[in-house]
């Protein structure tokens, strides 16, 4: 069961990674941010499974709860992950009024 | 007085300029300046409390989150203090009160870079280390008008993101070995986890930090941001806000990775060294001012980690001096090529010419910052080069110990470039001039500064202060021992 | 260029399947020995320190209470940043909004749906749920505003000030909290030592600032989500301006 | 800075920034143009660095003095020539840059490592750092070009103290003899000589000629005894002396004539007599003309090198070029005069004349004060001993007969001859390539950064 999850969670991941890194779409980019975070939160979840866990309500009907700390980070990140990706769409407009473009190899106006 | 304060502080700030905004328009400059005035009191009165810890909510360390406030916290405190005044101050000149929402920015950056420095907790650190950076993403991008500040915003905003997400797998793989994240405790605790759990804990931190310090490879983001960013935006980034990631890497390689194996450290230098000839060989080819600044800022964020590699309690004397030493030098610089760039209406160094007579004061302070910089002799950048000279000699650190001398020689020859100009034939046009007085009181305040810190190995005090502060730093026992009290 | 870019794809395969298999690596499953380190503290002390019955929440709010107001900053950061860039242009607002059927319909899902959202804010130490959540939901009404009466009448109904004002409003009231806790309590956001009721397990007064810091966050998240979008769409609903781009 | 109590070492030298500094404002301040007094004030600055310089205890403070000295410096010859101004202080950084990386070797945070003998493993770098200060053989580059653009009281300075500095750090740091420096310093004394004969520009001659006479010193006190030593302070002296009036009298001629080629001077002699007076003083005392300063110092040079025969005769050698190269520039310079030579358009007033012939005065209180003060610790009546006289005369009789008797050979040319500093040019633009791919790499593709980043995390996981 676990390493099932954890190996999903790093799968998740390496789809993200491989999406920033070979997809040229803007908006794929910010997708595939999303998707290694999403890997990163699963892998921070599964870290809190009890075999046979309840919810962490009290009281813990029928059992041992389950670690609630990871779920507390969990939904802590979910919302730094979600303003990011508000953010990162914002300038992903603002680029495109600019550009004309969602293409990301076509917006480098700054090198050198 | 109680550390969180100092996050407190501008964080009312941030909560408060909107409702001024909404209800009592005219009194947004006001409250601008007190606000500023009251964060930077705050923070020096925290730092000035001496040694402290205190945890949220009244818990024990363990549960709670813990503040804490050391010798390096102190240090680093004034030096973000001072950075953001002075920046707050410029930006009040050059852009008025009209932005507010940009005040808002800059103070939620502040709130967590006090927050980055004090926290005592790994994924308080990293909720801190996202607010700083989507802060810095958008001061970046402000005024969202030019391209080059959107597209610059933008590369930040992918850096540090996919920077943030390293730093938090490895804090989550910290947390999954250990169940702990007193960053105290899991000093005690992270060595016992097993060896390849530790290397991606700590390959993934220290890579994180590299990113949003600006180490190579993740500096890419750092010469678009520091040149398309306006002036005060540009002298904060350069001052405060990569010294506070390294910050974190000084405060995480002691307490975490110290136990763990040297080869961190040598990890450390490595990056260093690669990231400081980067950086001097950029800037020595760039046509445009702040550009080249930006260039040599990631040439210093190199020579700060070769003192943090260095592992010693003089290597993080070095490092701190020498941040402090960038901190008033590159503000220094910015902001006087600032005002140059503005009488010019151009960056590019090919059309500074003339302008020693045209504001001979700013050249001047533009030299004396180049040359502190530089390592020119006696001022504070010579001072700190030659702690982190004798500190890599002490580790055996040959290499980095000659590329930063060497780095000595070519900052100068780039250096000398706009200084050439500016003392050059004047072009037959004649600048623009508007009058910048706050922005001069500052850089006569930096340049005052630079000159109290190329004293500082000779005043008692000071120096006894910047060695306690490597001391205290390397000793991670005496860190935990005081959290776990 | 067509074998340059499936060198590119291989190459990009390549690193994630190696960084993948490192984090691998470094995945310690050891079989379960019962929860240990602060978890351990927070779900037998739960009861005893905060008197709620959620134990996320009262992790969320009491013992790390701390990250709660950093979170909900940077939701805050990114609402104030969004706005700041499509600051200063005066964009057209369409009035026009869909038909009357779907208008009326509306007008009749509202209440309920902000006494959802009330229920899960205010019930956030109780069951799931809390601040966050609860403002995402009450954050749905203006967006639902906006797509079925046009963004002017949205606009015209809960006016960006207003939002602006709950959203400082809540966040003051947060840090206020934390700032009574430390007088009275002598650290910030301190709870019950600080003389918050602790209220009897699983009634609706109960767990101290637990509640209050859940209105609090959900007035900031509300009302800053529902800034986030309106800023947003303002621009697309500009002619001129939204050639939706190629992909 | 760490100061110590000066010792007879510190002293001169103390005392010989103050006679340079003098002379050289002396002359910069008969400049007929204004805003002449403003333009002491690096002068006078450079003085006090020196001085602070040669007061230093340890290695560190010495360093600092070296490097605030060399600004000072920097700022006179950028009147000069500004790329040549950037050559100087670009080089002079360098060498004091391998100077500090050598002494924090040998430091740590208690202790600065003092001023003296070093460890047997730092001392190359410390020989490389001050050989840039001392133009050794290769690391000379910036020296010619230097001394010739620069303002001609900065050529002074810069020959009469500036390089002694570098050579005052090889005094304090040889203790025990060292070969290598002897051989550096016989290759130095030849290569000078045969560069400054080919030369046609009077300032770049002398440049040369410095080079040439530093290689007598560094001979002198490569044998690291006390004769040898006080052999090379003498002639640090001496040479300061007698090549800052060689100096100012070739700035003379350029201020007279608006020219310092030799081809297109050749008056002088008659215009100014003075001058060529004056001339024939330095020109005598470098060429150790018996009596002379250069006379004296040679001679104590020579006595401690007795055991080197092969070193005597290589400086033998040197000197007969020297008197060559003299009697060429003395000729060609001040006395072959054709119709067609132009008119002097400059004036040279009484102070540029009162510094010249202070440091005149100077050089030949110097030749004659061992005559009346023994002051040196040889042998009673060596200086006046036979063979002493018959060794000095040798060169100089030789090389004047030379000279009358080949006087084509030694022509001036009308081209420069190549030397490492024309080498730095293809250098640069050869280390200056990769530059540009480096460059290059930094395309602004974010996918490229965000690979690279990942790449180099996997190389971490590797190494941890």
């Amino acid at each position: 069961m676990l390493p099932i999850s954890y190996g999903t969670a790093i799968v998740v991941f390496c789809i993200g990674l491989y999406t920033i890194l070979s997809k040229r779409n803007l908006f794929k980019t910010v997708i595939g941010l999303s998707l290694m975070e999403g890997g990163v939160l699963m892998l921070i979840t599964s870290s809190g499974y009890v075999p046979g866990g309840v919810p962490a309500l009290l009281p813990f009907a029928g059992g041992e709860p389950v670690n609630p700390l990871p779920h507390s980070f969990t939904l802590t990140a979910i919302v730094i992950g979600a303003a990011d990706v508000a953010l990162a769409l914002a300038f992903i407009i603002k680029i495109h009024r600019r550009y004309g473009t969602v293409d990301i190899d076509k917006i480098r106006g700054l090198r050198g | 007085m109680n550390p969180v304060l100092a996050i407190v502080a501008p964080f009312l700030a941030a909560f408060t300029i909107p409702l001024f905004f909404v209800f009592r328009k005219k009194w947004v400059g006001t409250a601008v300046i007190l606000f500023g005035v009251l964060s930077a009191l705050t923070a020096l009165f925290v730092a000035a409390g001496g040694e402290a810890v205190t945890v949220m909510g009244g818990w024990q360390p363990e549960v709670g989150i813990a503040l804490v406030v050391d010798s390096l916290t102190t240090a680093f405190l004034i030096l973000a203090s001072l950075g953001f005044s002075a920046s707050l101050s410029a930006a009040a000149e050059t852009f008025g009160y009209g932005p507010w929402r940009f005040y808002v920015l800059f103070f939620l950056s502040w709130a967590a870079t006090n927050g980055i420095i004090l926290t005592g907790d790994l994924f308080n650190l990293f909720v801190f280390f996202e607010i700083f950076s989507v802060a810095a993403y958008l001061v970046v991008a402000y005024p969202p008008r030019s391209w080059q500040a959107i597209e610059a915003g933008f590369k930040y905003l992918i850096f540090g993101t996919v920077g943030a997400l390293f730093l938090l797998i490895g804090i989550a793989y910290a947390f999954m070995a250990t169940g702990q994240l007193n960053m105290a405790i899991l000093a005690r605790v992270l060595p016992r986890a097993p060896e390849a759990t530790l290397s991606v804990v700590i390959g993934c931190l220290v890579v994180g930090l590299f990113i949003k310090s600006g180490t190579v490879p993740g500096h890419f983001w750092l010469p678009d941001a520091h040149s398309s960013a306006q002036t005060p935006v540009s002298a904060l980034l350069s001052g405060v806000f990569v010294k506070v990631s390294l910050y974190a890497l000084i405060r995480l390689a002691f307490l975490l990775f110290g136990s763990a194996d040297d080869r961190v450290f040598f990890v450390l230098l490595l990056f260093g060294t690669v990231t400081l000839c980067l950086g001097h060989l950029m800037a020595f080819q760039q046509e445009d001012i702040k550009r080249l600044l930006a260039y040599s800022t990631v040439a210093q964020v190199g020579t700060i980690v070769i003192a943090i590699g260095c592992a010693s309690s003089g290597g993080v004397t070095a490092a701190v001096y020498h941040a402090f030493n960038h901190m008033a030098a590159k503000m220094g610089l910015f902001l006087v090529s600032g005002v140059l760039a503005e009488d010019r209406a151009s960056r590019d160094i090919a059309q500074m010419g003339g302008l020693f007579r045209h504001r001979p004061l700013f050249v001047l302070a533009f030299c004396l910052f180049a040359a502190s910089i530089a390592g020119i002799p006696p001022l504070n950048g010579f001072m700190s080069k030659w702690f982190l000279l004798v500190a890599a000699a002490e580790r055996g650190a040959l290499i980095p110990a000659a590329a930063v001398v060497a780095g000595t020689v070519l900052s100068a020859a780039y250096y000398l470039r706009p200084i050439t100009a500016f003392f050059g034939p004047a072009e037959t046009e004649p600048p623009h001039h508007r009058p910048h007085p706050v922005t001069g009181a500052i850089v006569a305040l930096l340049a005052l500064l630079c000159l109290v810190l190329a004293l500082a190995p000779y005043i008692g005090p000071l120096k006894e202060g910047l060695l306690a502060v490597g001391r205290d730093t390397v000793n991670g026992a005496r860190y935990i021992e005081r959290v776990l009290r | 260029m067509r074998v340059h870019r499936n060198l590119q794809r291989l190459g990009a395969l390549g690193l994630s399947l190696a960084l993948g298999w490192w984090l691998w690596q470094g995945v310690t499953i050891s079989p379960f020995q019962g929860i240990t380190g602060p978890a351990a503290r927070y779900i037998h002390g739960t009861a005893r320190d905060t008197g709620a019955a959620n134990v996320v929440a009262a992790i969320l709010f009491d013992y790390r209470g701390f990250d709660t107001l950093g979170e909900a900053s940077v939701i805050y950061t990114t609402v104030c940043g969004v706005a700041l860039l499509f600051a200063k242009r005066r964009y057209r607002r369409s009035s026009h909004g869909l038909s009357f059927i779907v208008k009326r319909g509306m007008a009749l899902l509202v209440p309920f749906i902000l006494l959802y959202a009330s229920s899960i804010i205010v019930m956030g130490h109780l069951s799931p749920g809390g601040g966050f959540q609860g403002g995402a939901v009450m954050a749905t009404v203006t967006v639902l505003f906006c797509v079925i009466y046009g963004s002017s009448f949205e606009a015209a109904r809960v006016s960006p000030k207003v939002k602006e004002t709950i959203e400082s409003s809540g966040a003051l009231l947060f840090t206020a909290i934390g700032l009574i806790g430390l007088v009275t309590g002598g650290a910030f956001l301190t709870n019950s030592a600080a003389g918050f009721p602790r209220g009897m397990m699983g009634h609706l007064v109960s767990g101290g600032t637990i509640p209050l810091l859940n209105i609090a966050v959900g007035m900031k998240v509300g009302a800053g989500l529902s800034t986030l979008f309106y800023s947003m769409v303002k621009i697309l609903e500009d002619p001129t301006e939204s050639s939706p781009p190629e992909v | 800075m760490t100061m110590t109590r000066p010792d007879n070492l510190s002293l001169t030298m103390i005392a010989l920034a103050l006679v340079m500094t003098g002379a050289s404002s002396l002359f910069a301040g008969s400049r007929d143009k204004e805003g002449s007094r403003r333009d002491l004030v690096p002068l006078w600055l450079f003085c006090l660095f020196a001085c602070l310089t040669a007061l230093a205890s340890t290695w560190l403070s010495f360093i600092i003095g070296l490097e605030l000295s060399t600004l000072s410096l920097f700022t006179i010859i950028r009147k000069g020539d500004e790329a040549t101004s950037r050559l100087y202080l670009l080089a002079q950084l360098a060498g004091a840059s391998v100077l500090l990386f050598a002494t924090s070797l040998g430091s740590s945070f208690e202790g600065n490592l003092p001023l003296g003998p070093v460890p047997p493993g730092l001392f190359p770098l410390f020989v490389i750092g001050l050989g840039v200060k001392a133009a050794l053989p290769g690391l000379h580059f910036w020296l010619p070009r230097t001394h010739s653009q620069a303002p001609t009281e900065a050529s002074a300075l810069l020959s009469g103290y500036a390089v002694k500095m570098g050579i005052y750090g090889l005094l304090r740091l040889v203790g025990d003899p060292s070969p290598p420096l002897l051989l550096l310093g016989i290759v130095m004394a030849l290569y000078g000589v045969v560069q400054a004969l080919l030369q046609h520009d009077a300032k770049r001659l002398l440049a040369y000629h410095t080079i040439s006479q530093l290689g007598f010193i560094v001979a002198a006190l490569s044998t690291g005894t006390p004769l040898g030593r006080t052999a090379a302070l003498f002639h640090i002296v001496a040479h300061a002396l007698f090549k800052g009036l060689l100096f100012l009298s070739a700035g003379s001629l350029e201020r007279l004539y608006g020219s310092r080629d030799l081809n297109g001077l050749g008056r002088a002699g008659r215009d100014a007599p003075l001058l060529f007076g004056l001339f024939l003083v330095g020109a005598s005392a470098i060429a150790g003309c018996p009596f002379t300063s250069g006379y004296v110092s040679k001679i104590v040079i020579k006595s401690a090198l007795t055991d080197q025969g092969q070193a005597v005769l290589g400086l033998q050698l040197a000197g007969l070029g020297t008197t060559l190269s003299f009697c060429k520039f003395g000729y060609y310079g001040f006395w072959k005069s054709s119709g067609d030579r132009p008119e002097p358009r400059g004036f040279l007033g009484r102070q540029a004349y009162g510094a010249m012939a202070l440091l005149a005065a100077a050089t030949a209180l110097v030749g004659a004060g061992p005559l009346l003060y023994p002051l040196l610790p040889l042998p009673e009546g060596t200086l006046l001993a036979p063979k002493a006289l018959v060794d000095a005369t040798i060169p100089v009789i030789a090389g004047i007969v030379l000279f009358a008797l080949f006087p084509g050979l030694f022509r001036p040319r009308h081209k420069d001859v190549a030397d490492v500093e024309n080498a730095l040019a293809p250098l640069g633009r050869l280390l200056l390539f990769p530059l540009t791919l480096l460059r290059l790499s930094h395309t602004g593709r974010l996918r490229a950064y965000i690979a690279l980043i990942v790449a180099a995390l996997i190389a971490i996981f590797h190494s941890l």
